[in-house]
């Protein structure tokens, strides 16, 4: 692909001491693309994100913006705007001079045009006639749209954004998602988001790269992140999922599947990373795509449901394997369409999956803290 | 908790010794003091000689004026020296490296003021050590004399007020967001720019409370002035100690009060209003 | 901006001024006033005699113990009236009443500490105020002299180091969540039990940042304790006044000052680690 | 029924001023079971909570708990504890001291009677062997643990929570909800929740009252508010929905059912309040109800896709009406299972949706904030 990057991250280093904060990260953004970072808290995702605005150092490491080197480029002038977790909007000045505030540092721009720029960037995120409202006077949506439009009308060849959405509540939460897609699509600036929330990630992103503990785990589109995970950290970081432990690899069936036994039972899988018959594996299955049937059934697994979590738009039913050596509940997700069976706890379902639902990766020990 | 207090009243009965506190100690010395400000030491008749006296004096007047401009002086340059010391102290130091900084604001108030003043006269004196420090690097060939001058009354009196206008200035800066220097930064400001523009407007409140305090007690300051300006310091409090202790003449001592308080009060409003600052949101 | 300024050294350079201020106006002076207390005052030469004048002599003695006992006293009363008060003004009010008391609380310190000291004279002399007050009402039937006594010293003191006991407990208060004191409560806490194990220990910091400080001050007051106890107030600074002012013996009033100092952050240190707070923590 | 009542509140009422924070609300908490009161911010549902526990006064009304008004009682003496939002665990303590905090203000009880009462609830919170620890040293979720143990070793009639989840970040919170069920459920003490997280409320009440302008808009258990909601404001705050703006009852079919028209297009609709033909009304549709199917079908309403929103388990189509008199898009929530058909942008698709999946109510003007 020749397609134009905005962003280039090459082999980018922090430590703090012994800490290795991030280590050896690269990733390309493309132009115009919602490119999303993904991580716990801790991951090391917002010190990229730093590094790239000018806030850090890298220990080692190069970053482009537009092709140009940014390594040695102080903060205030790089290509680049940030728009801050808690927004950091000036309380002192109304809407109108914090949206000119980066106009009025460039100089040589009449008061005038100026506010034409401000005007016509507010009328864009739905702010017009707000101009001379405080900061306090905003709603939290609109205190969101003028971070937004205080760096946009700096027009940034990249838009850099530590998780703005997440000091909203959870209703504006779901709006705003959508509208900041919409955006961003509408104004083709490349935004670069920080997030440890998945659904925001996987909903908004045209590219998410997932981090932990300073390393990149994958980089891939959502719905490949989501049916392909890379890593062990990726399949059970990125979207609900079930995790089975101590399972074992019986045969490798092509270069993607292979048959995998865990507690006596079998199951197909997708091969995550190289497997090797007898390897110690987790199996990861998504609760959405295990199909419900009640009753004992021919083929498939045989348990009992434990409880049925009610979450309006489906349930989260947790079903006892009952023919399994080990102890193994497995959640599933299911649906209320007007067609599915009605199920009660202590019903005997069989559970069935095809490949596409289980993926397979060596063993990691659970973090010891266990419910943490 | 807090409610049930509200309720029961028993929060003004808690609050009780404070406020008799400041109307006893606070409101009557002063109303009386006004009071004995109209009246004649001989006579004990109502007057306005002893203002009259004031303003017919060009002594008086002018120890005065000279006193004010001094203490406004100092307050300033103890603002310039308090406002980047203060601002390394709450922005930029780790934990450890703020608490000492800290430490060592508030440890010369551990001293008494008296030995404060003491130490200082023997550091400046015709025979002291500064004296002979800059003898000995040959900047100068004989003793000179440090006490006693102007110089060393405000130097003296900065150091005094210090904490005054760190403390406010430091209570302000702790609540400005550090991510509103940095959105600042990112958006194109330099150092001064963002200065202007975000940090002095956000500590605007706490400059003004530190000033405040900082020249209401440079212009009522007796021991540091005194011990190193001497007598002749021609301060105005001296003029009051003067009148009280010297001549016995309580309402003309009163009335010199009532002109520096007035006077100073009057300054601070003013202030107020030009830097359209509210006290009491300052607060 | 913070990173930038604190790699190009220029936080340092932003620091000199500050950090000479300290050195020269605290170290120096110091170390040498503490020098000087081990030289004879006639001969020049080294000596523990300044020592042992205070050790051999029983009113030296007295006078500090007597000092040390009164600045004690007058920091646990100072403490007594201050954190009630400051727990109501930071966990009670609403904004407003809030800014009053504050304001009520910072009032009193832009008025010099002379002007106060005069004004309380007014009131408190056998002809004043509080007298002609006391026999109006009837309670006694001639005049009382209230200036002078050991009571008004303590009120003086009091009065004067307010400021700095409050702001402290204010300051630690305002850090306190006030569902920690609504969870004590819920969980079947009281009043006092929740003063006890949730409130003051949070306070504890605050607290002995003010009595640290409003401790030294006492002990090291010369202006509100000589005007209002009287020449003859029997107050250690007193006695180093004596020694430089009046005697001419800068030997001696050194070894007083050093002794009074000595002493002063021996308790401090005692205190910090009975209570086993950490000063730099404290801060 | 003659079930048991642990806690009931009778025409609660609290005025500030002129505000009506809560205003004439009543109901009844059954013995052992899982209340939540949900309601957006400054709805009033943290001030009732405060009333139960003491903290406040109410204007009017009465509270019993156990069948005893506790108006009168302070609040160290009601047989209830609250569970703190931002948990309020005592930093000067260690785990050991917190949880016996209340034990030691009972009086009466030796210290090894304590200690041995703190273990076992400690053990039932999975925290064995912390006692020691400071506050400062747990993670975020075994803090929440504490804060459970510490009103769960007093054994009250009732225990308040007052959103004790929303300090978690996602991952964390999704776990501890599903423990707290399990952990209400284990201890049977009765719980009462106060949420603003609507999925939070689903998952574990096994009643739900929804608050909003401090009054009661419905009391019911969660899916009868999900798939039956009482009013407008349930319709549209509990779960995901479509909200179409100015539809109008054609006829009334039956005392449940009606069919509307909006834009010129019909649907059947479930009668949320009472209605009479030619009202003005506004339509809801659950997104995961609605039916879609590729091309232009025989039945259902046509439409074109204008966004794929992907979210892992599914994605939300955003589909454009085609045949609709006035501009109307619609949310679907589109389950990826593996018969699901390949959908792209601008493919012409056909929705459909039954009775139970659209509510009707009288109109109701949005507010003027609009994208608020």
């Amino acid at each position: 692909m020749t397609q134009e990057i905005d962003v280039s991250v090459v082999n980018l280093t922090k430590r703090w001491g012994n800490l290795t904060a991030v280590n050896n990260v690269s990733f390309d953004v493309p132009k115009g693309s919602f490119f999303s970072v993904l991580g716990p808290s801790a991951s090391g995702k917002t010190t990229v994100l730093r590094m790239i605005a000018g806030f850090e150092t890298p220990t080692a490491g190069d970053m482009f913006i537009g092709g140009q080197r940014i390594n040695d480029v102080p903060a205030n002038k790089r290509p680049c705007n940030l728009v801050f977790q808690r927004l950091a909007l000036f309380p002192m000045m109304n809407v109108l001079d914090n949206v000119t505030f980066g106009l009025r540092r460039r100089g040589g721009i009449s008061k005038a045009e100026m506010e034409r720029m401000a005007n016509d960037v507010l009328a864009r995120v739905d702010l017009k006639g707000l101009n001379k409202r405080k900061i306090s006077q905003l709603s939290g949506g609109q205190q969101q749209r003028v971070a937004l439009a205080r760096s946009l009308v700096l027009d940034p060849t990249v838009l850099l954004l530590d998780e703005p959405l997440s000091a909203l509540d959870l209703k504006l939460r779901q709006d705003m998602k959508l509208e900041l897609k919409r955006l961003q699509a509408r104004m083709g600036t490349t935004f670069m988001y920080i997030t440890h929330d998945q659904t925001i990630a996987l909903a908004m992103s045209d590219t998410v790269a997932v981090i932990n503990f300073g390393k990149l785990e994958q980089v891939a589109s959502p719905d490949i992140l989501y049916r392909e995970p890379a890593t062990h950290f990726v399949a059970s970081f990125v979207g609900e999922n079930n995790r089975l432990n101590h399972g074992r690899v019986v045969k490798l069936i092509d270069d993607q599947t292979c048959q995998v036994e865990i507690g006596g039972l079998l199951s197909v899988a997708r091969i995550g990373e190289e497997l090797a018959p007898g390897d110690d594996i987790d199996l990861f299955i998504r609760p959405e795509m295990i199909h419900l049937q009640l009753g004992k059934q021919a083929s498939g697994i045989v348990g009992q449901i434990k409880e049925i979590n009610f979450d309006g738009a489906h349930s989260l039913v947790v079903v006892q394997l009952t023919e399994s050596a080990i102890p193994l509940s497995i959640n599933v997700k299911f649906q209320h369409t007007e067609q599915a069976p009605a199920i009660a706890v202590n019903d005997t379902v069989t559970l069935s999956w095809g490949r596409a639902a289980a993926n397979a990766f060596r063993h990691i020990e659970p973090p010891t803290e266990g419910k943490e | 908790m807090s409610a049930k207090l509200k309720k029961s009243g028993r929060l003004w009965l808690v609050l009780i010794p404070y406020l008799l506190w400041i109307g006893v100690l606070f409101v009557i010395p002063h109303i009386k003091l006004f009071g004995l400000s109209f009246v004649d030491h001989r006579s004990g008749e109502l007057t306005l000689g002893n203002y009259a006296k004031f303003f017919g004096s060009d002594l008086y007047r002018r120890v005065f004026w000279r006193t004010a401009l001094y203490a406004i002086f100092t307050t300033i340059l103890t603002l310039l020296i308090a406002f980047p010391t203060a601002f390394i102290i709450t922005k930029i130091l780790g934990k450890k490296m703020k608490a000492i900084l800290l430490l060592s604001i508030v440890l010369p108030y551990w001293i008494s003021e008296l030995i404060r003043a003491f130490a200082w006269m023997v550091l400046m004196r015709e025979t002291g050590v500064i004296s002979y420090l800059l003898q000995a690097v040959g900047i100068t060939s004989h003793n000179i004399e440090f006490l006693y001058r102007n110089g060393t009354i405000v130097i003296g009196l900065v150091y005094t007020s210090m904490l005054f206008m760190i403390i406010p200035i430091i209570n302000s800066l702790d609540s400005l967001d550090d991510s509103l220097i940095e959105a600042a930064y990112d958006l194109g400001g330099n150092f001064w720019s963002t200065m202007r523009e975000v940090i002095i407007p956000h500590a605007g409140p706490g400059i003004m409370v530190g000033s405040t305090m900082v020249f209401m007690l440079n212009l009522g300051n007796y021991v540091t002035v005194t011990l190193l300006g001497g007598k002749n310091s021609l301060w105005f409090t001296e003029n009051i100690y003067n009148q009280f202790i010297v001549r016995f003449n309580q309402n003309q001592g009163a009335a010199f009060g009532v002109i520096l308080l007035t006077f100073s009060v009057l300054l601070v409003w003013i202030t107020l209003k030009i830097t359209k600052q509210d006290m009491a949101e300052a607060m």
